[in-house]
């Protein structure tokens, strides 16, 4: 009895320690990992919608593949200057996951890549520049990916068809949302430059 | 290990005689895994280093306290308990590297090497000599990291601490699993040929835990 | 006792001793090795005339890297020098119709250290690597040069040609686009399947030409230096396989012969997949190996990222020779019957 | 020799084909060799204990005197095979590579006969125990070149019955001729001795394998045995080593020798033509084995030739007769190129196990190094075991003996198709034989 | 959900393969597949721990650590219930099944600091797994575990044969092998996207 007394009672002194110095470290490292997660996301919001001058708040949240998505008004004196929309894509080895923003004419200015796992070399070129620039100042119709040269659509990054394919179909998603939402007197518009 | 061997020489012995990663052949995962960048490679170190101490150190202060019996299950929970602070504060103080290397971190409580020592040298030690042993072993660990990490980010992204250096990728296998585990392979060999070499040495343990 | 000189033969001449057999049959490796890499000639030669001086150039920097990495190492490793017995010859002319034609020359250059000094001395030289060489090199560049080694140029006519233009394969166009581009490009199958087997097509320099490469390899199987065991099944199986799956209507649409005579198919299973080091050399292991290649072939070019297998198919059944060979080890003669004795 | 027309049977899977080289002396009739002026016979020749020597120097002994007695039942009595005086006891050169007690005896040139031979025309209606007490007293062993007493083949356990017997005429060993000149030239004797075989074992069914690349010789023994109905001339297919006893009943019986296990353990005695012909010597006629057919052959020597030589002849001697060596001769092989020995010194004699002298010019003999094994299987294919002789090799090259043995490194009976075929010209015969000697060493 | 679980088991064990991609398990790796009889105990034993870890850390992590919040302790709560299950499988082996505690009983010491077995809680907490999905996981990274340690063993029996330089023998010559070996297995890449 004295002998498990004895294993015992420095063992639960070893727990109730440690348990504290877990909790304490919790208790002070959550805001920290909290605020820093706030911080970051907000500051890709911010690039997204630089005129923006309200702080840019979740309009709702979609959801695409089973997971689910938020989308964003960002505002400038209350009225509407972008709309911000998350958004992902199945690439060659990974979902895409992206930022896409909207001006208010439902043209695209901004796409931005948050996470990806494509193939080192290949895949991954989908992050160069050249290759997100074309979706600026594109309308929905025009989202499509061609092999090959093309001014008027998304040009795939040769060797890279499957991450580009991934990039487009997440772009095209999300604004196919914005448009849905926000899009209602643009949407006529964008129907007939299809026509 | 005896208390007559200087501390310095248990220094030394940590970063070079028995560096965990090259010549004890030990906690090999997160060698190949976070070294594919020299920040990595150092943050992993760090988060190691930290653990080790600290478990060291805890080790040693309670060796007699602790009763023989249960004495693996609590070394176990100590070092799950340092791991969980350490872990909290990556992940709060280090967002982008903690979401490459997260699991990493958390598997260093699985590490032999950090309950090899405490079972084999702090629990028989003094706080003082403990504590640097785990300095030692620590940073042995840590260098090895950043010498991978050295190696792989250079050939593989043509930069060093994400600073580009080429203006081209080399190799950018290197930074991929397969380089990982060609990078340790070869890095290991070459430092057991310069140990034949010129240290008279037989190379590293042939492998194990 | 003194053996005492009782009987002496005129004059002892010198003679040879040795443990028998005394009788050597005309094989050696040097031989083989020299004559499988002449087995390559005709698809090499082809390659030049479809791709031209370019194409020269990666042979040239694969053969010479490749044999200056054997003598290198081999001279590190403090080995005897047997540049003579052909081996990395025939890893540097295999990498080099394993690239494609634009490659840079840095491109053979790495392949072939890789190739010599990892896959092969590494692993102890001739006889013990466990991975084909020139298929390690080939996926160390792809790997590290992935979009130089995935972007191809079309065949041109003229020897010095510069700038070619890139086009993709007749497999990336068929995974990427379907088959109804690929006869967009070629008008009919007929003329598909001509260009395929002649080799008038874009792809590595020896993926292109089957005729040229069934000629080696019809020769190869002639002299006996490779069996049917591993191409035929390894071959057969694709065919199969791509017939049930391949087509983009449902089962046994595929186009078998179009798969068959595409990538590096013809290439590997006659010349890669049989080669003797890095391949089970029990005959029923070697069934099986070609035809879990052929799979894992199918299953890459159908379903993974890469638009073609064969390389990683035999990698991976590469890894797996030694088992095969451990688990499918003959039975002695007399083996079974001993067991039935002995109960 | 044409390819023949003779169709063969059932054959094993594995062998090699290496080029006989047969045509050498296949059409030359025997030739008797001379007398030797001393004749140098070991007290070792057959597997099992040496006889002890029961002759001292200076003592004159006629032909067929037995000088070596038996020390044991798997041995075998030593007689001479010349008549006159013992003028050494002492170490001399064997075929094995070493020196071992051997008498000399110096021909009186009368070439006399022991006295006391009993001819016995009736020989068939003796008992099988007489019989195989006059075989054992002839020291007759197996004369293919295994050299296994003949009489302990004979006597094989209660629980093992025997049912066929095989006289064993394939002779696949290259250049070799002497069982062929035999089988031509005493066809109705090797026909005998294996009726006499089959009385002693008490079995009904007797078989003459002959590989059917010699029609001549199966012409000669269907004839033979034409009024004997019991024994049937069976053709086999020409492979090396189909001469192998486990081969050959494969080949006739059909029958499996389970792996480590003796022809005996199927109902099987193979016995040579050379020893059926000896066996009918010694029981016809009471003339113990002091004489034997050995094919002299190879681009080595002048004037190939079959010889009846006596036991004890030196190999000088004979390739003397043959016209001596040429000048590029180089090796000198006691038996035929695939399992023979290669010897050091023309000294060695002539033993009963001894069927040809094979003598190789410079150009065909082999001194390239080996290389390593590039694993193309070859060997596995040839190997008529089924073994892997590839990885024995590298186990063995690695030291691994214990690894080789689970790799059945004993189920080898050394016929160096491995070798012959391998590529990489690596030693897996010599390996095997070393590997067996370490093991042996280690289990002492 | 069916076809998502069944994604996760061939993902786990082929393409995500824990030894080729996630460089887990390294230590066991290298260190049992000298021979080819302890990998094979090794794979049963660490599938079956695999599995049974995932289940049980799974009920506990769902019912008892998100209720309360306690996420934060998974590593101290996981490496604990390891612990526990493996004293508890030595003892109940011990006399329930000699035979069986005899043959596998000297891997079921080496587990309890072992990645691998941690790490399937871990990532099943991290992607907040089902059930099946965790057990799907946990399968799946066992069976690509064993015939990551099968093969090796086999290659490396093969290996011990050659003559690979002396400073590479051993550890660094299996650590180039193992390179090549995901080399191989980039093969599979892309086949599944998670």
């Amino acid at each position: 009895m004295k002998d498990i007394l004895k294993i015992t009672l420095p063992l639960v002194a070893i727990f109730v320690v440690a348990g504290i110095i877990m909790s304490v470290t919790y208790r002070y490292t959550y805001p920290v990992r909290y605020q820093a997660e706030k911080k970051e996301k907000e500051e890709a919001l911010k690039e997204m919608a630089p005129d923006a001058t309200d702080p840019i708040k979740v309009a709702g949240t979609w959801s695409a593949d089973n997971k689910s998505y938020e989308y964003y008004q960002a505002t400038a004196g209350g009225k509407p200057v972008e709309y911000i929309a998350e958004t992902a894509g199945k690439g060659y080895s990974s979902f895409i996951k992206m930022l896409v923003s909207l001006s208010p004419d439902m043209k695209i200015r901004e796409v931005k890549i948050l996470d990806m796992n494509e193939t080192p070399g290949l895949g991954d070129q989908v992050l160069e520049k050249s290759f997100l620039d074309q979706f600026k100042g594109k309308v929905l119709s025009q989202i499509v990916l061609i092999k090959g040269e093309t001014k008027e659509n998304i040009q795939a990054v040769s060797g890279a068809t499957y991450s580009s394919r991934g990039v487009t179909n997440g772009v095209k998603a999300a604004v196919q949302l914005l448009v849905d939402k926000y899009g209602a007197g643009i949407k006529t518009a964008a129907q007939e430059v299809a026509k | 290990m005896s208390n007559n061997v200087s501390l310095g020489t248990l220094f030394k012995n940590g970063i070079f005689g028995e560096n965990p990663v090259f010549r004890l052949a030990l906690s090999l995962c997160p060698a190949v895994a976070v070294t594919s960048g020299v920040k990595n490679g150092f943050l992993m170190g760090v988060a190691v280093l930290f653990v080790m101490t600290m478990t060291n150190v805890t080790v040693s202060l309670l060796r007699n306290f602790i009763n023989p019996k249960v004495r693996i299950p609590s070394y176990v929970f100590i070092t799950a308990t340092w791991v969980t602070v350490i872990d909290l504060v990556m992940s709060a103080y280090q967002r982008t590297v903690y979401k490459e290397m997260g699991l990493y971190i958390m598997l260093i409580v699985a590490f032999a090497i950090i309950l090899s020592r405490a079972e084999m040298f702090a629990s028989k030690n003094k706080l003082l000599p403990s504590f640097v042993d785990g300095v030692g072993m620590g940073l042995g660990f840590l260098l090895a990291l950043m010498l991978l990490g050295v190696f792989r980010e250079f050939l593989g992204k043509g930069s060093f601490w994400g600073v580009q250096i080429l203006p081209v990728k080399p190799l950018l296998i290197m930074i991929m699993p397969t380089g990982g585990f060609f990078a340790m392979g070869l890095m290991m060999g070459w430092l057991n040929w310069i140990d034949r070499k010129f240290f008279g040495g037989t190379g590293a343990s042939s492998g194990g835990h | 006792m003194e053996a005492p000189a009782l009987v002496q033969a005129k004059e002892q001449p010198k003679l040879i001793v040795s443990i028998g057999p005394h009788m050597h049959d005309e094989e050696s490796t040097a031989k083989i090795m020299w004559t499988v890499s002449g087995a390559l000639i005709p698809a090499s030669l082809m390659s030049v005339y479809y791709f031209g001086m370019p194409a020269v150039m990666v042979i040239l920097v694969c053969l010479v890297t490749s044999l200056l990495a054997e003598a290198g190492m081999q001279w590190l490793l403090k080995k005897p020098i047997t540049l003579s017995d052909g081996s990395a010859f025939l890893t540097g002319l295999l990498l080099a119709l394993n690239l494609p034609a634009n490659a840079p020359l840095y491109i053979p250059f790495v392949g072939s250290v890789v190739a010599i000094m990892i896959a092969k001395h590494l692993f102890g030289g001739l006889g013990y690597n466990i991975f084909n060489p020139a298929l390690v090199g080939r996926a160390f560049v792809l790997v590290s040069f992935a979009k130089i080694m995935t972007t191809f140029v079309a065949p041109v006519t003229t020897f010095m040609a510069l700038d070619a233009k890139t086009t993709a394969t007749p497999l990336v166009i068929l995974k990427e686009e379907g088959i109804a581009r690929l006869l967009e490009i070629y008008h009919t199958k007929a003329a598909l399947y001509q260009d395929l087997f002649v080799g008038n097509r874009a792809g590595s320099l020896g993926e292109t030409s089957v005729a040229a490469l069934l000629l080696g390899a019809a020769f190869l199987l002639m002299k006996r230096y490779i069996t049917w065991h591993v191409p035929i099944p390894f071959i057969a199986t694709v065919g199969i396989l791509t017939w049930i799956f391949g087509g983009h209507d449902g089962l046994m649409t595929g186009d078998p012969l179009l798969h068959m005579m595409s990538g590096g198919l013809i290439l590997g299973a006659f010349f890669m997949a049989t080669d003797y080091v890095t391949g089970p050399s029990v005959r029923s292991a070697q069934i099986v190996f070609g035809i879990c290649a052929g799979a894992l072939t199918v299953l890459i070019r159908l379903k993974g990222g890469y638009p073609e297998g064969v390389m990683f198919a035999i990698l991976l059944m590469n890894c797996f020779a030694p088992l095969l060979d451990r688990a499918m080890r003959s039975r002695v003669f007399g083996k079974a019957e001993a067991k039935g004795v002995k109960k | 020799m044409e390819a023949t027309t003779v169709k063969a049977k059932d054959t094993f899977s594995g062998g090699v084909h290496p080029a006989d080289n047969k045509q050498l002396t296949a059409h030359k009739p025997t030739v008797t060799a001379a007398i030797p002026k001393r004749a140098i016979i070991p007290l070792s020749q057959h597997i099992g204990a040496p006889t002890k020597s029961i002759v001292v120097i200076g003592q004159e002994v006629k032909k067929g005197e037995k000088i070596g007695e038996t020390a044991g039942f798997v041995s075998a009595p030593v007689h001479a095979s010349v008549s006159g005086k013992v003028v050494a006891l002492g170490n001399f050169p064997h075929i094995l590579g070493m020196d071992i007690p051997a008498v000399v005896i110096e021909s009186d040139g009368k070439d006399e006969w022991i006295g006391g031979l009993k001819e016995n025309p009736g020989y068939l209606t003796l008992s099988p125990d007489e019989l195989k007490k006059l075989v054992a007293d002839a020291g007759i062993v197996g004369m293919g070149g295994a050299t296994f007493p003949t009489h302990v083949k004979l006597s094989p356990p209660k629980e093992k019955p025997i049912d066929v017997v095989i006289l064993n005429g394939a002779e696949c060993e290259p250049y070799l001729t002497s069982d062929h000149r035999l089988m031509l030239e005493k066809s109705k004797e090797i026909v005998e001795g294996l009726k006499i075989l089959m009385r002693i074992l008490n079995v009904s069914k007797g078989y003459i394998g002959i590989e059917s690349n010699k029609p001549d010789a199966i012409e000669a023994m269907t004839k033979a045995a034409a009024g004997s109905p019991e024994v049937k001339v069976w053709p086999v297919k020409v492979k090396y080593p189909q001469g192998a006893e486990k081969m050959l009943i494969k080949a006739i019986a059909g029958r499996t020798v389970p792996a480590g296990g003796l022809p005996m353990d199927v109902g099987v005695v193979v016995q040579n033509v050379g020893t059926a012909e000896a066996i009918y010597n010694a029981v016809r006629y009471g003339r113990p084995l002091v004489e034997r057919y050995v094919t002299v052959t190879g681009r080595g020597v002048r004037e190939p030739k079959n010889f009846l030589a006596r036991i004890g002849t030196p190999f000088s001697q004979l390739i003397e007769e043959a016209g001596g060596l040429t000048d590029t001769a180089a090796k000198v092989i006691s038996g035929g190129p695939m399992m023979g020995m290669s010897q050091y010194t023309l000294d060695v004699p002539v033993i009963k196990g001894t069927s040809g002298i094979t003598v190789l010019p410079k150009n065909e003999v082999n001194t390239n190094s080996y290389g390593p094994c590039i694993r193309c299987g070859r060997c596995i294919d040839a190997c008529p075991m089924k073994l892997q002789p590839s990885y024995l090799g590298l186990y063995i090259e690695k030291g691994h003996y214990e690894d080789a043995k689970a790799y059945n490194l004993m189920d080898c009976f050394e016929c160096g198709s491995c070798t012959f075929v391998c590529p990489a010209n690596r030693p897996m015969v010599h390996w095997v034989k070393k590997a067996k000697k370490e093991l042996a060493k280690k289990k002492n | 959900m069916w076809q998502h679980v069944l994604t996760i088991f061939i993902a786990s064990a082929l393409i995500n393969n824990f030894v080729f991609s996630r460089y887990l398990g390294l230590c066991i790796f290298f260190g049992v597949t000298k021979r080819m009889e302890t990998a094979v105990g090794m794979s049963f034993t660490f599938t079956a721990v695999m599995l049974i870890q995932a289940v049980l850390n799974w009920i506990i992590y769902t019912y008892v650590m998100v209720p309360y919040h306690l996420g934060f302790l998974k590593i101290v709560i996981f490496i604990g219930t390891v612990a526990a299950f493996v004293q508890a499988a030595d003892t109940i082996m011990k006399k329930v099944a000699p035979a069986l505690y005899y043959k596998l009983g000297i891997y079921l010491a080496l587990i309890v600091t072992n990645c691998v077995i941690l790490a399937v809680p871990l990532l099943n907490a991290d992607e907040n797994y089902g059930l099946f999905e965790s057990m799907a996981l946990a399968l799946g990274s066992g069976l690509g575990f064993s015939l990551a340690l099968i093969i090796m063993a086999s290659i490396r029996e093969k290996l011990e044969l050659a003559d690979v330089p002396k400073s590479f023998q051993g550890l660094p010559i299996s650590f180039v092998l193992t390179g090549l070996i995901a080399l191989a297995f980039l093969g599979f890449s892309g086949m599944i996207t998670l």
